[in-house]
């Protein structure tokens, strides 16, 4: 068969047009294929079948939450009465939509914590914009200009260094205590007259609550500052602890992680940002408004202080949907047992993989839906490195968790199993976690040539940034 | 336990394994003053409760015609699009980090930069941003980079109004400043600017622009380029089927090309998810936001494919990155390469040229009708604006119980501008018993008054 | 070309290549006078178009809530159920002749057989026939081939009447005689008869009956026994959730098990396609109809599956074979054995019981109403027969403009039925809320006369 | 992972059953397992990968017409305006459903030739149970019921004569001639005053056209009996050639083929019957009669004649919506084109394998939608049979063509690539089979143990009658 859709050069029926546009603003040509539907059918359904996915494998990538996305949630969302609304449509004829997400803002509100919610950025990273900017509003509306720079910790998600400097502000990175809380002494040094903010999360990317969230709060405001709260690792705490209750001023959720939408390969996520009160009059706009029987999007001269819109429209509604679906098919039992489960699933991996001999990063900590192993021990002992467990990990069907990630852990592997993976699903990665370290101490070779069994072998990252080829 | 397997003999074999009584005690760390509920929400429901109730929200409204554009359009979908893109090994799958375990994704996200590239006439494209608004803004971002004396980004006011918001909300935060460039209101296209520009970085060059109206790209772009401007092509994909593609535009072709992806396959949706595209010349790719994939080889040398440039990313370079976008639009993107596979170049040209045949026949109509002009005369491809003797949405208001969404009020997109001009659309989905229909349904709802 | 790939380059190359100069010539052994055409037939059209015209028509009746029954049943289908049998490998493969491209589809069929076996305790279960009623129809052929001296099988009345019409059909042609046997009016039960059949091969034994009645299989099967007939049960696999498995049936169960798979994730579809099943003794498996498929091993020792018995099957025994039966209702059954799955013991369970608890319900809500009566005294499951004061039709007509199909007149199956019984069934689906609505609603239509 | 569904056992939360059923008609127990969502889709996504099937292979499966089905038929068919519809649904309240399947019923007479059409049969072979039916109740009508014999090919289908015993026939099996027309002379012989009719196909399962087919008509017709049509074949000749005026009398389509409905690992089809006008009052119930704006069924009184109803109920409405949206989408042009591309790529293969050595069954004449292939060469050369050349393809990712049928060609492949597959696709199956001969006569073993890539090894067919493990 055909190795790329563009080998299917049919010359198929050309087309007569008749334009009324100058043809100087035409083409000549349009160098692509036309390929038949049953060519575009194989090739795409083939190629589908490369991928490792949660419908297909196990895939306990830490800090990505991937969990069963339920199918009814897609067909909800893909109803043809939402999914052909257009975005103009005026809101008469488009009330089953905007109550479902006025709901949808009710219920993230209840969730967090948080007096208002804005469910407009496309993703966790444009949510943490959103909150960033919101940030720098408040200070600036009360003219409070200096404060341009934002607290960090070292472990922190990539997405929160980028969001603060996407809004203007400088970093500051922390550094963590040995047993994964924060340096409450390094915070009291950094915080000061010019610091907006911090951006935490919590549980953190370490894998453990912050048990000090509460005196950071009293410091970080003590000093005139706001709290910002990544809401990625939501799902450890889902419908148990509420981030307006710990303290944080405005945050994100990732709706594509803790709320089950699919990740689609990439995307499309839903980063809504939730704020306490002082901070809601600054949320992106538009967010839905009204009561029963008549709700409408928020209109711009309605909210003059708001940072603004951050894409054309409200938002990814595809995606809401999804997550509207998810929160009313649980209800609030079923919620607080998603992260019961979580962490469940990753305790009950976390002791099983220290059985075995791996080292565990916090070992005397409780997991939260997530926890780190190192595989310091193999790499010192066989050479063999994190990326090589996780590439031998493909050849059993397994993905392979977050690697080196948080950067502070050496040879670290992040895995989060979620709560939606069985128990003979997890005493099967243990299993392979057996074998895998057996094989790393005697035929490392074996690791550090995997995968073997998938569609291909192991991949030339260098080669592809040397040579580019980045289009056919 | 809806999507939760345990069942209780299976906890408790896991809560002994791990040493602790009940789940609870799992979250034995957290200060008990933290500990909540939510019993605010609502119980759960079945998944047959939860089918019905959204039927009935979804079906409160009847299904309407829709003329309304203004940057996303009622294109038709060819069955297979979804078909495919749904199928779980692309739905849910995570980004293609692990290259080997994601070829599929890899190899689709390849051809997807190729048929970007080819469409737009660039060297490369990115593998999705969030929708054209935000990816104009990472775009200016990028020229900003590329000209770091510069502190000025040049706009067009046909650049649509929402899309000016979204520069609005993203730019000034990083101190650029944003200058307009004004319409001639007769012909409804860009004038060529009489001044000089020092602090500019680049010019934006919507084509098509906020009106309907196609621009001189090779004139405004020949100015661009003698100003030593970068220019930022924002361009509708399927548009791009017929008209000249950015990288052909003047002397030396658009630097960055932007746009809406919705047009390639994404479903209306209320407004999301879509996607943003970027493509731009190859001595920009260090510059680029968002994710790229390369064809290499594997250890065997077999052709296989990965991420690559990640050291622009929010993970590798943190602070430093070329943007902070993480998640993308990775769903849709798969579903627009399948949508133009589907359609190839044969049918990405008669989709254009059929929305835009039945645009130039509606406008025809409509304007016989009395009291209603057409304001501007410059070349449209699938869009116009129509100005009616009565403010435009209160005319869109009367059309929804004919079955139709008229258009867009202009002023519902920007309040400065006139209350009765309404942006009207087609597409290859409108046929021409559509036309006739909205023609007789306009004529009544203006005789009403 | 729609679905057809070729461009002009690539057709004249081939008809080279086979040495003719028109595709036309690839048609010159066909005599001239028989080459027509079919011109009346109407022109093609794009798929957009057809799917617009193909939505208006869906959308011509509103929804209707569905308390018709009579052998297919408005069941809740998880949404996973299609996503998965809709899929490209299961949707578009042909039946699974060649066993190592087929281990999905296989294994599938093993598990349904495995499920149907458990269901209604027998041994041995086929892979679909193609509905309840044919399937009803094999099995007497079965029967009648297990005891070929015989020439008769007893069919209660209790049968559903469009069951009947196809044993009507399907039967005397191979010179079988079917003897009825009366139901007592007022329990709506099989009457226990009298006399012998000495020429009869089989009793059939429907559990439920056609008025929703659940009979007293255990002593019909023991009289069975007694008669040295086989017994074929007819069931709902749905309800078997709940009931006595008929592998328990009497003192040695029943013989042969057929019954409609439609509850089992299969959409109403006005009526098709649906699938039968049929389940029976281990001793019996070579006069079973249609597909089996074993568990084996491959030529390395590795578990698989593949079809069996084939020579059974009309492909290899020709006229010999114990049934013509070819295409068969695969796809169903992949639904049927993700449905299955899915709900697993107790989503089965509950269905039914919910199924049973509202038809109770609404049995109790209808029978209060003025005129209403409930004829039969026998115990149901989800269906019952209500008479009315006036002609089942017209009352059924009146309640769709109030939104129900309120079921299905009695004498619509069978003429010779009363014409003011309706018989009415509840499914999961049947919420409070609509049981109260169609009280109101046959309320007021009866009200109304 | 868990090999098979019966392996998630958990508990799962019982249910509370409050049931007004007396206890001894209930059973105890319910011996099926209680998967999680996740593990049922997980497992049944997993299965479906290890199929071949036409969106993911080339299928060139003679008399199968494996060709590919318009995703849009799917989506027209299963709209909930249809797929909701209760068989019991009046008529009013289903107008645009028998509306389609009135259309339906039109066009199929059009394209057969034929005066009417029933849609009720489930499949190919029911619908030749009706046909031979039809023709049983059609001598009786006229008191001629001393004929209870049909005449069919050696080389037809076997669904032919097993339909003829259903419906209480015997059976006389008819040799075809060395070119591959019908021995007209075993035929001459074979009629008489018992015979009822005869049951051809057309062209024949020998992939040629049976020239003489107006002399057949005649023959059968001048000794009193009636011709049957087995449409399987109908793809050959569609919108060309009408069985009708071929002089058949009664046949059935499969629409599951030529209408390019999907053949979902083993069905639903749907065999329609047309019949000419004086077998026409015998054709099963129900039809759809009536006029624009008020269709019905047609009751059973109205048809006395009838031989009955075959199912439940009306047939397999789902696939008729595919096959109805099939020759809307393509019309009479599209539908001619489908005759046209078909007979291109077969006789392509045919020549192409020619070439390459291969034994040819009918050389000297056209291929039509497939032809014969014989491997007897190789058979003898290296003990190579017909299955392990089909087992072989498999390694590449090709579907065995049919095999050993018809029995009349030994060691035989029958091929029929449909119209639906590129040159590309045919180019490649030639590459493979010129390898496999070469193979065959070098390394005969590797076709004897293949498969050797597919998800097993060649499966041990004798144990599983033997050992008869056919449920879990
Ligand atoms: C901890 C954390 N923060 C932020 C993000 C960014 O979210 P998104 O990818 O939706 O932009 C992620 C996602 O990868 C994350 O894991
Ligand atoms: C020539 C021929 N006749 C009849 C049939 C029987 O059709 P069905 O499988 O739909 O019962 C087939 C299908 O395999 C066939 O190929």
């Amino acid at each position: 068969m055909e190795e790329t859709i563009f080998a299917c050069q049919h010359e198929g029926t050309p087309v007569e047009l008749e334009l009324a546009i100058p043809a100087h603003l035409l083409r000549d040509d349009l160098p692509l294929p036309n390929p038949s539907e049953l060519e575009v059918l194989r090739h795409y359904t083939r190629l589908s079948q490369k991928n490792f996915s949660i419908d297909t494998n196990f895939y306990p990538l830490g800090s990505c939450t991937m969990k069963y996305n339920p199918r009814i949630a897609h067909e909800v969302a893909t109803l043809p009465g939402f999914s052909r609304l257009h975005p103009a449509t005026p809101a008469v004829a488009a009330q089953g939509l905007l109550r479902s997400l006025a709901e949808l803002q009710g219920w993230l509100a209840e969730l967090t914590g948080m007096a208002a919610v804005s469910l407009s950025p496309a993703a966790g990273a444009q949510g943490e914009l959103a909150g960033v900017a919101m940030i720098r509003a408040y200070h600036q509306a009360r003219g409070d200009t200096q404060r341009q720079r934002i607290l960090i910790p070292q472990a922190a998600h990539g997405t929160n260094p980028a969001s603060a400097r996407m809004a203007g502000f400088a970093v500051t990175e922390l550094p963590n205590l040995p047993n994964g809380d924060l340096d409450l002494d390094a915070l009291r040094a950094a915080l000061g007259p010019e610091v907006a903010g911090i951006m935490l999360t919590n549980p953190s990317t370490l894998g453990v609550f912050e048990r000090q969230i509460q005196e950071v709060a009293a410091l970080v405001h003590g000093a005139g500052a706001l709290l910002y709260y990544d809401g990625a690792n939501l799902n450890a705490i889902l419908g148990r602890v509420k981030p307006g209750e710990m303290g944080f001023d405005v945050m994100h959720l990732n709706l594509h992680k803790t709320f089950a939408t699919p990740h689609g390969g990439g995307g499309p996520g839903s980063g809504a940002v939730a704020a306490a009160s002082r901070l809601a009059p600054y949320l992106p706009v538009p967010r839905v408004v009204g009561e029963a029987g008549s709700y409408r999007w928020e209109s711009h001269a309605e909210r003059p202080e708001s940072i603004g819109q951050l894409s054309a429209y409200a938002g990814n509604i595809g995606v809401l949907l999804r997550a509207h679906a998810y929160v009313r098919r649980l209800g609030h039992t079923g919620l607080q047992r998603v992260s019961a489960y979580a962490a469940l699933n990753a305790n009950y991996l976390m002791h099983g993989l220290r059985r075995q001999g791996y080292t565990v990063a916090f070992a005397e900590r409780r997991a939260t839906h997530e926890f780190i192993i190192s595989v310091q021990d193999l790499h010192k002992a066989s050479a063999v490195r994190a990326l090589d467990v996780a590439k031998r990990l493909l050849d059993f069907g397994i993905h392979a968790p977050t690697i080196y990630f948080p950067q502070l852990v050496p040879e670290c592997l992040l895995i989060e199993p979620t709560e939606t993976e069985s128990k003979a699903s997890l005493d099967r990665f243990l299993e392979v976690m057996a074998q895998i370290r057996r094989e790393a101490l005697e035929e490392p070779e074996r690791l550090r040539n995997a995968p073997h069994d998938l569609p291909v072998r192991r991949v030339d990252e260098t080669l592809a940034a040397r040579r580019l080829q980045v289009a056919e | 336990m809806p999507y939760i397997p345990h069942d209780s003999a299976e906890t408790a074999a896991m809560l002994e394994a791990i040493g602790v009584a009940r789940l609870e005690d799992l979250f034995d760390e957290i200060p008990q003053a933290l500990q909540s509920d939510v019993s605010a929400l609502p119980e759960g429901c079945g998944e047959a409760r939860l089918r019905r109730e959204m039927e009935e929200r979804a079906a409160e409204q009847a299904p309407l015609r829709c003329f309304a554009g203004a940057g996303a359009y009622a294109h038709h979908i060819p069955a297979i699009v979804w078909e495919i893109a749904r199928r779980g090994e692309f739905y849910s799958a995570y980004t293609p980090y692990q290259a080997e375990a994601s070829q599929g994704t890899l190899q689709l996200l390849y051809e997807f930069q190729s048929f970007m590239t080819r469409l737009t006439g660039m060297e490369i494209s990115n593998a999705s941003l969030y929708d054209g608004a935000s990816a104009l803004a990472e775009a200016c971002l990028m020229a900003l980079r590329l000209r770091p004396a510069a502190r000025e980004i040049l706009i067009p006011e046909g650049l649509l109004p929402h899309w000016r918001r979204v520069l609005d909300a993203l730019l000034p935060m990083q101190g650029i400043r944003l200058r307009s460039l004004p319409q001639d209101p007769q012909s409804g296209r860009l004038l060529l600017p009489g001044e000089d520009f020092p602090e500019a970085a680049a010019l934006i060059l919507p084509q098509i622009n906020r009106f309907g109206v196609l621009e001189e790209v090779d004139a405004l772009a020949h100015w661009a380029e003698s100003h030593n401007l970068l220019r930022i092509a924002v361009v509708n994909p399927l548009a791009l089927a017929l008209l000249k593609a950015p990288g052909d535009w003047g002397e030396q072709g658009a630097d960055i090309v932007v746009g809406e992806g919705q047009p390639l396959g994404v479903p209306l949706a209320a407004g999301g998810p879509y996607f943003g595209f970027l493509t731009c010349r190859r001595d920009y790719v260090r510059q680029l936001p968002g994710r790229l994939v390369a064809k290499t080889v594997d250890a065997a040398g077999q052709v296989a494919y990965c991420l690559t440039l990640q050291a622009r990313e929010q993970h590798i370079r943190r602070a430093g990155a070329t943007s902070n976008i993480c998640t993308n639009q990775g769903l849709l993107v798969t579903a627009a390469t399948i949508h133009l596979a589907t359609l190839g170049a044969n049918g990405l040209r008669a989709a254009a040229a059929r929305a835009h045949q039945q645009a130039q026949r509606l406008r025809a109509l409509l304007a016989r009708l009395p009291g209603v002009e057409l304001p501007h005369a410059g070349p449209v491809f699938n869009e116009f604006v129509l100005r009616l003797p009565r403010p435009a949405p209160s005319v869109r208001d009367g059309l929804l119980a004919h079955g139709f969404l008229a258009g867009v009020p202009l002023i519902e997109l920007n309040p400065a501008d006139d209350p009765h001009d309404l942006l009207v659309a087609c597409t290859e989905l409108s046929e021409d018993e559509d036309l006739d229909g909205y023609a007789s349904a306009l004529a009544g709802v203006l005789g009403e008054a």
